[in-house]
């Protein structure tokens, strides 16, 4: 979008097209910013009306909100690297070594962007739960006594579920820069004596950064804010910052507190977003 | 073409076979499985019934489709013309301000759901507007949701037309309009069609911001799915489910034939 | 003619012809008045229509404690004696109870040979990742169990001291004790809370659960009341269909269905079921002393009990 | 992908006289473009005839595409004016202008079948169907594409998609057609097969006035009237194709257009008049050489092209140099001889090579006419 | 982005024979290769000696690439071995098959220095690093590129990633280099430097054996020792350059190597051997030609290329036709004059015109040599 800008800044006639930016951004001051406002204020707002900021420090103090804020970050870190290099292995095998009906396959991952997340973990109890089709069958088999696969209520479950819910949200730019990568220049590399490994990591991977950092960047907006997931595994340790807004506001009814938990998670996500952003950039994008 | 001994590419399949089997196919046979599960206290279930299908149809399962559709094609097409607006005008903009309005733009994407849900409930309960109780309330939420993203995909897709052709389109004298109408827009349409897929599937999905605000008789799938589930009535859920991806399948795969169909043309 | 909203929390609308379905449906041919129905968490329907309070959409909501109170408390619900109130006890001119409930626990008939006795059994290390009970604060039976044990250790003290201990066999924090059960069915839990009328609605998909009271360190086994609490919305849209409605439903007729389509107690007190549901209930709850907490007092005391619960499980 | 050529028949069936416009004049007037601090056209004063084709040829950067997006209205001029006829085009978008444009990859777009590509420009103006049919098939016949008008661009061949783009640039009827590199995206065969078909174009529609940006010399020096060389954002010289060949102007022209072998020489006799025959040295041979007006003791370049340079000397041929031959190379329609005169390589074209060639290494004189030379100032670089 | 041509003092800076390797032959010994049911390469043998530069041509779609990419390994054959050297290769993985390859555009490596690319394969093949340094010195030296190691192929001309390409495939000593139109995204300026160069890397390093594809007939006569013309998978002609130029053995070889006047004729007298000379009737004409063994009565076809139709008699030139004088094309080196001779357009190429050229229309005398002719079948199309 700054390329298309810069393409026709040349076009400097002073056009009373540049009004029209008006109605989108008015549209979305209203749906959008006038309720963030709304929110940030209510932060520093008591339940009186009154500006009341000793609150939010001590929200930033609590136990709870700590906790929930190293939650945050663990998950949504963990869970964007899993979901590049699951987008990436599966990005490289669909788009070099595909097979047949791989199509397909790239199409059905796709729609697991339209799934509810929740549902991720409710077919994960089933799956990996002590008593799911993993450990029931291992016990069964090895006739032990206790189940042996135990992950699903940790933070790894989270990851896990994270994982599979956003990682084609790698892929799918993934797939798209892959089919631009020169052929030749993988050529070339296989003439030369590369083995498949050294042009992956040497010649392909370069070329698809831009889109690694398009979608992680994406993955690592969604997972800050997931809250399907978290809600559903429900298990301790793994509050997060979205779950604890839920809370407060609803269970517990203190509103004020969701805000400045909501407004600490606004700018957790595009901190976190733009020191990507910034560390991508200095990796070559 | 990476990996050219076939039992090498044997081995890849496999590794691909075990990625894609664990995180997304076990997923998906698994509540798949379940919709039809009798009892499933072991391994497998006990039985296999279509009992909870019925169920589902019997319930507001329909109601729950068509609000989900609805929502998901209003919000989309609401989000689609304000994205494509907000891009195709920040091309007329000078270069400092359209970064800052790129960036605020993609700020709605950085807001948990919840938050937007009690937002727009706090924001909307008073007049002027008062839109809580309406289902315009629930596009509303999931047009924020989506908007960001819908903006991304299109910008993106301006980035990469040729300025030849709107200039070419100029020369022969075409105004701004007729050009954007019949030049445009059209050499868009793949984007469009790509980024109203990628919001509607969203929209199809939204959870968090929807509990908070829907309507009487607007339940949508997610908040069906979820209230059953959340009541321990795992396998009517599953069956829930199921129609959901069905319903997103069907309409993914069809949006893709018409942006085929554009493209090729 | 007209319309009718009703917040409720989740639990008297599940499945196919549930006691909320039918009454609604009855409702609807007695007065032609519709009913749209919106359901949510115990808390989510009254923070929606707090937040709503400016433009309420709601006539009727129903929910439990102590959400309930907390909603009167914010001046959410306006006086309304219904016809008959007087048959009903407890409760007060903004809400009062509509369908009777109790806390219970739950365990996995199947996998545990007989109820775990006491709640020190609880704490054996075989239940460890078995047990799960849903969060204080979020969950109206998650509050529930917390308000029980204390009862039970007779203080707050001893109450939370357990609390701690029992922490190491739980699974951790859930806002919804619905789907617990779910889990106890299947093996992945053997032990979870829950309320009566629920758990007896879903013993039919959930062949292998089974309701229980544990003992206190004084061998008794108590519980107290948890009733869907009925009110009506200050500023109603359609006050008057509210009223017709909360009527309605407390209504002898309405109410003599509750024991047979809802599996729960009926309120009204001229209200004696002989259903084989009744029975049950009544059967099960035999030996269980029955105390009434202070909702107003636990209101107040609550911050101050989740406070002190989080500390002591470290949540 | 085979190219058809347009055939006399295509072009004699329609009355291609209908789009003959009267055509205009192309004025810059000391126009100049700045990228924000980045001048990148120096004030340019050049004026193209009516009817007239205009090569712009020039290195890569050297700002003729950006002379163009001038005149077409999508760059905005820092200073100075332009005019097409009689109208002052400086403040006029792009859509009033009443250009023809055909770009590199042509543009064509892909989602119209090549009728309603060539109808674009109409409709847009807003003009009636009837009006619009008619044009669409003249300009369809114009190009020999009538056949093709169902079609969608991607199943042409690039041949085929030029000659729709310049049918689409021509239904409108344009005072101008601008043409930028529409031949680079081509490879050589194809590239040779378009040149004859613009150049029969421009036959066919005499009054059409051309501005033709390239950066291949054999393209300018094929259909040019006029030529433009640019360097650096400035006019490096400016003149009739054949007058710029034969005589360029400096250094930078001579070998820009063409290949040249430019002799250091220095000059012994001035000519009598500007155009008059010059004395110069080179080594002991005392050559003769088309005069600019040098004067004796001038260090200054001796221009000759490889191809008129002969094996044999005649009563024409009267200069002779003696070089050591280097290298041959053979190319089937010319052979190409390299040869080294007193440190200076000299290049050699001939369609026949004599039957007995002496041995790379030996000596070999060559033999030129004095009126194929010309004498160019080396260039001063700033 | 001037394209500095190698200086003949680059080359002789290094020793460049450390590059020379021995020189494999390639072998293709009945090889098909089909995608799905679609066949695109019919069982081809064919032989590249060590050494040799063998140009493949023939139009798109006819098989070149896919030939090629057979030797490199990215397609596998359906049928028949592919040997290089010694090796049967059919089986191996690209990455162990020796080869160098350039391919079009080069295919640099966009994120790598000048450097890294050249090392790109020997790293790949875990070569020590003294021994990378001193490779990359050398290839880098070889193409003249020494001073550019440290940029990246972004930062260069297009001529010189060519050669950045050519030092990358050298740096491994490969014992074959292939490269599939190298050139086909270069604008003929440059196209034309850059054959130079490669027939000049030749020279230095004769040992080098060349797979050359290409659809440009003059890259290939420039270039090839030897030309095979591909046409629908199959192998039309192949033989020495020269050779299959000045002879071709039918119409589609006469046609796509050079262009070519093919008059047809009607024997009068066959020749005495099959290389003597034969005599052909055209209208009145009586024409001495080349002959193939053909019949007096048999219909064939006069080939003359454009370069020897003289527009002056002389001993040699014997053959006369008269034609109308239609087009004249200048395009700097070379005049093309377009005549119709007897309904058949035949193009006259020259590097200098008489002074006195007839007007357009006027008749016209041509006179060739009948050395310079061949008789050439008519092809049979299945
Ligand atoms: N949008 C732009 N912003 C900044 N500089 C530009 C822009 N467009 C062109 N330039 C610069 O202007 C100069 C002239 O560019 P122009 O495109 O006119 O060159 P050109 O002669 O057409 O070259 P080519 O043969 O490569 O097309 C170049 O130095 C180029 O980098
Ligand atoms: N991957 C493929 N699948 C199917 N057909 C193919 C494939 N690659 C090439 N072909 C077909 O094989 C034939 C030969 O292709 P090839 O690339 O060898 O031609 P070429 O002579 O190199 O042509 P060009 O000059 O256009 O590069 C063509 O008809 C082409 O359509
Ligand atoms: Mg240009
Ligand atoms: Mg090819």
């Amino acid at each position: 979008m700054a390329d298309a800008a810069v393409l026709h800044a040349p076009m400097t006639r002073k056009v009373p097209g540049r009004f029209w930016i008006v109605p989108p951004a008015a549209l979305l001051a209203l749906l959008f910013f006038y309720p963030l406002v709304l929110i940030v204020q209510q932060a520093f707002t008591d339940d009186s009306g009154m500006a009341n900021v000793a609150e939010f420090v001590r929200v930033l103090h609590a136990r709870f909100f700590l906790n929930a804020l190293i939650n945050t970050i663990t998950i949504s870190v963990a869970a964007t690297a899993g979901c590049l290099i699951v987008g990436l292995v599966l990005g490289l095998i669909l788009a070099f070594v595909p097979f047949p009906g791989s199509g397909v396959i790239a199409r059905l991952i796709d729609t697991f962007i339209a799934l509810p997340t929740f549902l991720v973990t409710l077919a994960f109890t089933f799956l990996y739960g002590s008593a799911g089709m993993l450990n029931a069958g291992l016990m069964e088999i090895f006739s032990l006594q206790a189940p042996p696969v135990d992950f699903l209520y940790s933070t790894w479950g989270v990851v896990l579920a994270e994982v599979t819910v956003y990682s084609p949200f790698v892929l799918r730019p993934l797939l798209a820069a892959f089919s631009l990568v020169d052929r030749g220049q993988i050529e070339a590399a296989s003439v030369l004596g590369a083995r498949p490994f050294r042009i992956v990591r040497q010649v392909i991977l370069p070329a698809a950064v831009p889109a690694l950092i398009a979608g992680g960047s994406l993955c690592l907006l969604l997972t800050v804010n997931e809250f399907g997931i978290v809600l559903f595994i429900g298990a301790k340790g793994v509050i997060t910052l979205p779950l604890l807004i839920y809370s407060k506001a609803i269970q517990e009814s203190a509103y004020q507190v969701a805000c400045i938990i909501a407004v600490i998670n606004i700018a957790l996500s595009l901190g976190l977003f733009g020191l990507y952003r910034f560390a991508a950039g200095r990796l070559g994008a | 073409m990476l990996v050219w001994s076939r039992p090498g590419r044997i081995l890849i399949w496999a590794v691909f076979a075990l990625l894609f089997g664990v995180l997304f196919l076990a997923p998906l046979a698994v509540i798949l499985l379940s919709s039809l599960a009798d009892q499933w206290n072991g391994v497998l279930p006990s039985g296999l019934t279509t009992e909870h299908y019925s169920d589902v149809v019997q319930g507001a399962a329909w109601k729950a489709v068509k609000a989900s559709l609805v929502t998901g094609f209003l919000a989309s097409a609401l989000a689609l013309v304000s994205g494509t607006w907000a891009a195709l005008a920040l091309r007329i903009q000078d270069a400092t301000l359209a970064r800052v309005l790129g960036v605020l733009f993609f700020i709605p994407s950085a807001v948990p759901s919840v938050s937007v849900g009690l937002g727009l409930l706090v924001a909307f309960s008073h007049p002027p507007l008062l839109l809580n109780g309406t289902i315009a309330i629930v596009m509303v939420a999931h047009f924020v949701l989506i908007s960001a993203f819908t903006f991304g995909n299109v910008s993106a897709g301006l980035a990469r037309l040729s300025p030849d052709f709107e200039q070419v389109a100029s020369s022969l004298g075409a105004r701004p309009a007729y050009r954007l109408w019949h030049v445009t827009l059209p050499l868009l349409t793949p984007y469009l069609v790509a980024a109203f897929g990628l919001s509607f599937a969203l929209s199809m999905g939204e959870l968090g911001a929807t509990v908070m605000v829907y309507p009487p008789g607007w339940v949508t799938l997610p908040v069906s799915i979820f209230s059953l589930t959340d009541r321990g009535d795992v396998f009517a859920g599953a069956a829930l489910t199921m129609v959901l991806v069905a319903v997103t399948l069907i309409l993914l795969l069809g949006l893709e034939r018409v942006a085929g169909r554009q493209t090729r043309s | 003619d007209g319309v009718v909203t009703i917040y409720s929390a989740d639990g008297l609308h599940d499945g196919n012809g549930s006691w909320y379905e039918t009454e609604f449906a009855a409702f609807t041919k007695a007065t032609g008045i519709t009913v749209q129905y919106i359901e949510g968490g115990s808390g989510g329907v009254v923070e929606r229509v707090a937040k709503e309070k400016s433009n309420p959409q709601a006539d009727v909501l129903v929910t439990l404690p102590p959400f309930i109170q907390r909603a009167a408390a914010d001046g959410l619900l306006q006086d309304f004696k219904p016809e008959g109130s007087d048959q009903i006890d407890g409760g007060t001119d903004k809400y009062r109870p509509l369908v009777n409930n109790y806390m219970n626990f739950i365990y996995n008939a199947s996998v545990l040979s007989e109820a775990p006795k006491s709640y020190n059994d609880l704490l054996d290390p075989k239940f460890k990742g078995k047990i799960q009970y849903s969060t204080p604060g979020q969950a109206g039976d998650g509050t529930a169990v917390m308000l029980e044990i204390i009862h039970a250790f007779g203080g707050e003290d001893a109450g939370f001291e357990f609390m701690k201990k029992l922490q190491d066999n739980n699974v951790g924090p859930s806002a919804s004790t619905g789907k617990l059960t779910a889990l106890v069915n299947k093996g992945e839990l053997h032990v979870a809370n829950g309320d009566l009328q629920m758990n007896l609605s879903q013993m039919a998909d959930n062949p292998n659960i089974k309701v229980f009271w544990p003992a206190g360190p004084d061998g008794t086994r108590s519980t107290f009341a948890l009733p869907y609490e009925i009110g009506l919305v200050t500023g109603a849209p359609n006050s008057d269909n509210g009223k017709k409605l909360i009527e309605f439903l407390l209504s002898k007729e309405a109410q003599s269905t509750v024991s047979s389509v809802a599996l729960g107690l009926p309120a009204r007190k001229d209200v004696k079921p002989d259903d084989a549901n009744f029975a049950k209930a009544q059967e099960a709850m035999k030996g269980v002393t029955i105390w009434a907490p202070n909702w107003d007092e636990a209101l107040t005391k609550l911050p101050d009990y989740v406070k002190k619960w989080n500390e002591a499980t470290g949540s | 992908m085979s190219v058809p050529a347009f055939t006399g028949s295509n072009v004699m069936d329609v009355d291609a006289a209908k789009i003959r416009g009267a055509g205009s004049n192309v004025h810059f007037d000391k126009v100049s473009v700045a990228y924000g601090a980045h001048v990148v056209l120096h004030p340019l004063t050049l004026d193209i005839a009516p009817g007239e084709i205009l090569a712009m040829i020039g290195p890569s950067g050297s700002g003729k595409t950006t002379a163009l997006r001038a005149v077409a209205g999508f760059v905005r001029p820092a200073s100075g004016r332009i005019r097409i006829g009689a109208t002052d085009v400086t403040d006029l978008p792009p859509y009033e202008r009443g250009l023809g444009m055909v770009v590199q990859n042509y543009a064509l777009f892909p989602h119209m079948r090549v009728e309603d590509n060539v109808a674009f420009g109409l409709r847009a103006q807003g003009a009636d169907k009837a009006l619009i049919g008619e044009r669409v098939k003249d300009s369809l016949a114009t190009v020999g594409m009538l056949g093709f008008a169902k079609r969608y661009p991607r199943e042409l061949s690039g041949g085929q998609q030029q000659r729709v783009a310049i049918a689409r640039a021509l239904a409108v009827r344009p005072r101008v057609l601008l043409l930028d590199e529409p031949l680079s995206a081509l490879d050589a065969q194809i590239r040779r097969n378009m040149v004859e078909e613009i150049a029969k174009l421009h036959r066919d529609l005499p009054g059409l006035t051309i501005l033709y940006v390239t950066h291949d010399q054999t393209e300018a020096l094929t259909l040019a009237d006029k030529i433009a060389i640019m360097r650096d954002g400035r006019v490096s010289s400016h003149g009739p194709t054949a007058e710029l060949y034969r005589r360029p102007p400096n250094r930078f022209t001579a070998e820009f257009l063409g290949r040249a072998n430019l002799l250091p020489v220095t000059v012994a006799e001035g000519a009598a008049g500007p155009k008059g025959l010059a004395k110069a040295r080179l080594g002991n041979a005392v050559l003769a050489g088309a005069a600019r007006g040098e004067k004796p003791g001038d260090k200054t370049l001796l221009c000759i092209r490889p191809q008129h340079l002969s094996l044999t000397g005649d009563e024409e041929h009267t200069n002779r140099i003696v070089g050591t031959l280097k290298e041959v190379h053979w190319q089937g329609e010319l052979t190409h001889l390299v040869l080294d005169v007193d440190g200076t390589p000299v290049r050699v074209s001939a369609t026949r090579l004599p039957v007995s060639l002496p041995e790379p290494g030996s000596a070999m004189p060559l033999f030129f006419a004095p009126g194929d030379t010309s004498l160019v100032p080396e260039d001063v670089r700033g």
